[in-house]
């Protein structure tokens, strides 16, 4: 398995090192925060029914920014064909790399939505659902951003196909977290129905999403 | 691209492709990596356990030196190392840094590297993770004449071990090749 | 200042929460003062040495 | 070679200057806290809440004043080329980034007791929220561009462009009916405060701003090692 994490470790010292991936995601992710009373208007109890679609909408964008660098700089430089000498095969790799992705950029804004959502007005009584909600959710994103960036590694003007090509696959993430973030009827029970759908969401494209995206590498790699 | 070719390495020996450009050397030695489909034919490896490729048992050094450069020259190497699955302690790594002269340089950003240099680097890795196998496509571009007698220095030793090396050339890298391939009267079509 | 007034806590909060940011910030912009200092005395011990190197002990 | 005389003049000028620096802050800070949390009165409204006012408004006028000395340091290395003027401008960015993000968090925990929320969409508010984004914006710039000559102009530009939203801040109150306090200290007619209550303010003042320099000139001084350090390593490199 070190192999495994020595791939995930590299990515995620390079995302630090070069202009910070997360410091991106999180401030595309405020300046969203921003626009949105902008445009809307600032009364807080209408903020406030809005706060939970608005984060998730937000939160997919910001995970989306950082997508085509996944695996364009390995392309470029000539480390993804070597990738495909390695021992581990280019599923473990896509694997590898989405996580990467993930603990870079996904999971630290799931972290932080509850914080930022109070510039929305977030009910505190969500603050727990939406946390555990983004935590699994941002999981699936990462891992189908990845399969985004594996088929469109390569191709001119990829960072705009990528969009087209993921956020389809983005809406049942979307509509299964913004639901079970509003679960809460009353106490909010956090493995309501539709937390467990998201679960099984982040669980079946983290086996699936590999799977495509490694044959989406070998594609281009022939 | 080229057909009619067939040729056997034994262990301890070096194939050299000749031959001008656009002939199919660096294709041929991509497919050897695993990187390219053939139409007919096959390429066998006796004497290997079977479920590994070809590719897997071998080095290819292409055009790109897979070098990250944010990270540092010692940096590349471990990672590149542990990718292999071969834990390497930094001693090894100044040991084959050393090898082709740049030990001075481990804890530098690989950013601040010459062209020669981080070619140096990417042919430093060929040494640190034992394969039997070397496929180098023209590894002396852009290497100065001492560069390119510690590259002579390390294909040598690959071969002694009982390695096996193909190359493609265009200038002299020092080495007497017992077999050599010319793609071009192979009537390789430069497409 | 009565500990027991309403909303005291908001108040220990943002002075505690500005105390801690403040001296994080004084330790980071002095971590990286010591450690630029650091590298640089090296650079400068490497460059000396480079420019006059040590006599070898038996000039054979 | 010009661009390394002052350098280097500037470190020894710095030098000397800094224990003065951090001794002034640590005495400043010692008494205002005093003032702040001891002396001051409670308010006959907001009680104890009132104290924040004297980490807030400090807070709030660094987050102004950092900008500012960015956004003068970036007009001075794009017109004069003064090699530490953008030395200057990059040091400055993430201790006013610090400033600014404090005086939101310290106004949300004070607007909470005394609004009733911890955000609302207020003009000076928000407009200290896009600086913070200005901030964060400027310091990405120069993270992402690898040859610092170049990475300097364009952060210079990137500094004056969100100048703008200075005046916007400091006027925001008047302008638009904002919930916010108006400005109560600055003013033509002289403070509208008691001095019970400006007195420590002051000080506090005067503290965040003695910090502000004594860790302005650390980081400019660490900023200039850290350049000759490149310099040093390319050309050890190219040896």
């Amino acid at each position: 398995m070190t192999v495994f994490w020595s791939l995930v470790r590299r990515d995620l010292v390079l995302t630090l090192r070069q202009g910070g991936g997360a410091g991106m995601a999180l401030g595309f992710f405020l300046t969203v925060l921003v626009l949105l009373p902008l445009g809307i208007g600032p009364d807080l109890n209408f903020l406030q029914r809005l706060a939970p679609g608005a984060l998730w909408i937000t939160l997919l964008l910001s995970v989306l920014l950082s997508t085509d660098r996944i695996f364009a700089p390995d392309y470029e430089d000539g480390s993804l064909e070597l990738m495909t000498m390695g021992p581990m095969p280019l599923e473990l790799v896509a694997l590898a790399k989405s996580v990467a992705h993930w603990l870079g950029t996904g999971l630290p804004l799931a972290i932080l939505a509850p914080g930022l959502g109070v510039l929305l007005n977030l009910d505190t009584l969500l603050f727990g659902p939406i946390m555990l909600a983004m935590v699994l959710g941002s999981l699936a994103l990462s891992l189908l951003a990845c399969l985004g960036a594996a088929v469109t590694v390569g191709l001119r003007r990829g960072g705009m196909i990528i969009s087209l090509l993921i956020l389809p696959l983005y809406v049942p993430v979307l509509i299964f977290g913004v639901a079970a973030t509003n679960s809460v009827t009353g106490v909010p029970e956090l493995f309501g129905p539709s937390m467990l759908i998201l679960t099984a969401i982040s669980l079946a494209s983290l086996v699936l999403a590999p799977i495509a995206a490694a044959a989406a590498v070998r594609a281009h790699m022939t | 691209m080229f057909s009619g070719l067939s040729f056997t390495v034994a262990q301890g020996e070096g194939l050299l492709l000749e031959g001008p450009n656009g002939t199919g050397k660096t294709s041929l030695l991509r497919i050897l990596a695993g990187f390219g489909a053939i139409e007919q034919g096959a390429l066998e490896l006796k004497g290997a356990d079977e479920e590994l490729t070809i590719g897997q048992r071998a080095h290819y050094l292409g055009h790109q030196n897979a070098l990250k450069l944010a990270l540092s020259v010692e940096e590349n190497l471990t990672f590149w190392a542990n990718f292999m699955g071969q834990s390497v302690s930094s001693s090894t790594i100044a040991d084959h840094l050393g090898a082709f002269n740049l030990e001075s340089l481990s804890s530098y950003s690989a950013g601040l590297l010459s062209a020669g240099q981080k070619r140096r680097l990417a042919l430093s890795r060929l040494e640190l993770v034992s394969r039997p196998i070397w496929l180098l496509d023209e590894p002396s571009v852009g290497l100065d004449t001492a560069s390119c007698a510690l590259l002579a220095d390390a294909m040598s030793r690959h071969m002694a071990a009982g390695g096996l090396l193909i190359a493609s050339t265009h200038t002299d890298l020092g080495l007497t090749f017992k077999n050599k391939v010319n793609l071009g009267d192979l009537g390789g079509r430069a497409t | 200042m009565s500990f027991t007034a309403p909303h005291v806590g908001f108040v220990l909060v943002s002075y505690g929460f500005s105390t801690l940011v403040l001296c994080g910030l004084t330790a980071i912009v002095l971590w990286q003062a010591r450690s630029a200092a650091n590298r640089l005395k090296d650079l400068e011990a490497r460059a000396v040495r480079r420019r006059k190197p040590a006599k070898p002990v038996n000039p054979a | 070679m010009q661009a390394y005389a002052n350098p280097a003049r500037f470190n020894a000028l710095a030098l000397s200057v800094l224990p003065w620096c951090a001794g002034i802050t640590v005495l400043l800070f010692a008494v205002g806290l005093y003032y702040s949390l001891v002396v001051a009165p409670q308010d006959y409204q907001q009680g104890e809440t009132v104290r924040i006012m004297f980490i807030h408004v400090p807070a709030a006028w660094m987050a102004l004043a950092c900008y500012s000395v960015m956004a003068l340091a970036s007009a001075v290395a794009i017109i004069w080329r003064h090699p530490l003027a953008d030395v200057a401008a990059k040091t400055a960015a993430p201790i006013g980034a610090c400033f600014t993000f404090l005086a939101l968090f310290t106004g949300s925990l004070w607007g909470k007791p005394m609004w009733g929320t911890w955000w609302v969409w207020d003009a000076r508010l928000t407009s200290v929220f896009v600086l913070f984004l200005l901030y964060l914006g400027y310091i990405a710039i120069w993270q992402a561009i690898e040859e610092p000559a170049r990475a300097a102009r364009l952060a210079a530009i990137v500094a004056l462009v969100g100048f703008i939203n200075v005046p916007i801040i400091k006027y925001s109150v008047e302008w638009w009916n904002s919930l916010h306090q108006p400005a109560s200290v600055l003013r033509a007619d002289g403070p509208a405060i008691h001095s019970s209550i400006l007195t420590p303010l002051l000080i506090m003042a005067g503290a965040y701003t003695m910090l502000f320099l004594t860790l302005h000139l650390i980081a400019m001084r660490t900023e200039i090692m850290k350049r000759r350090i490149h310099n040093m390593e390319q050309a050890e490199v190219q040896g």
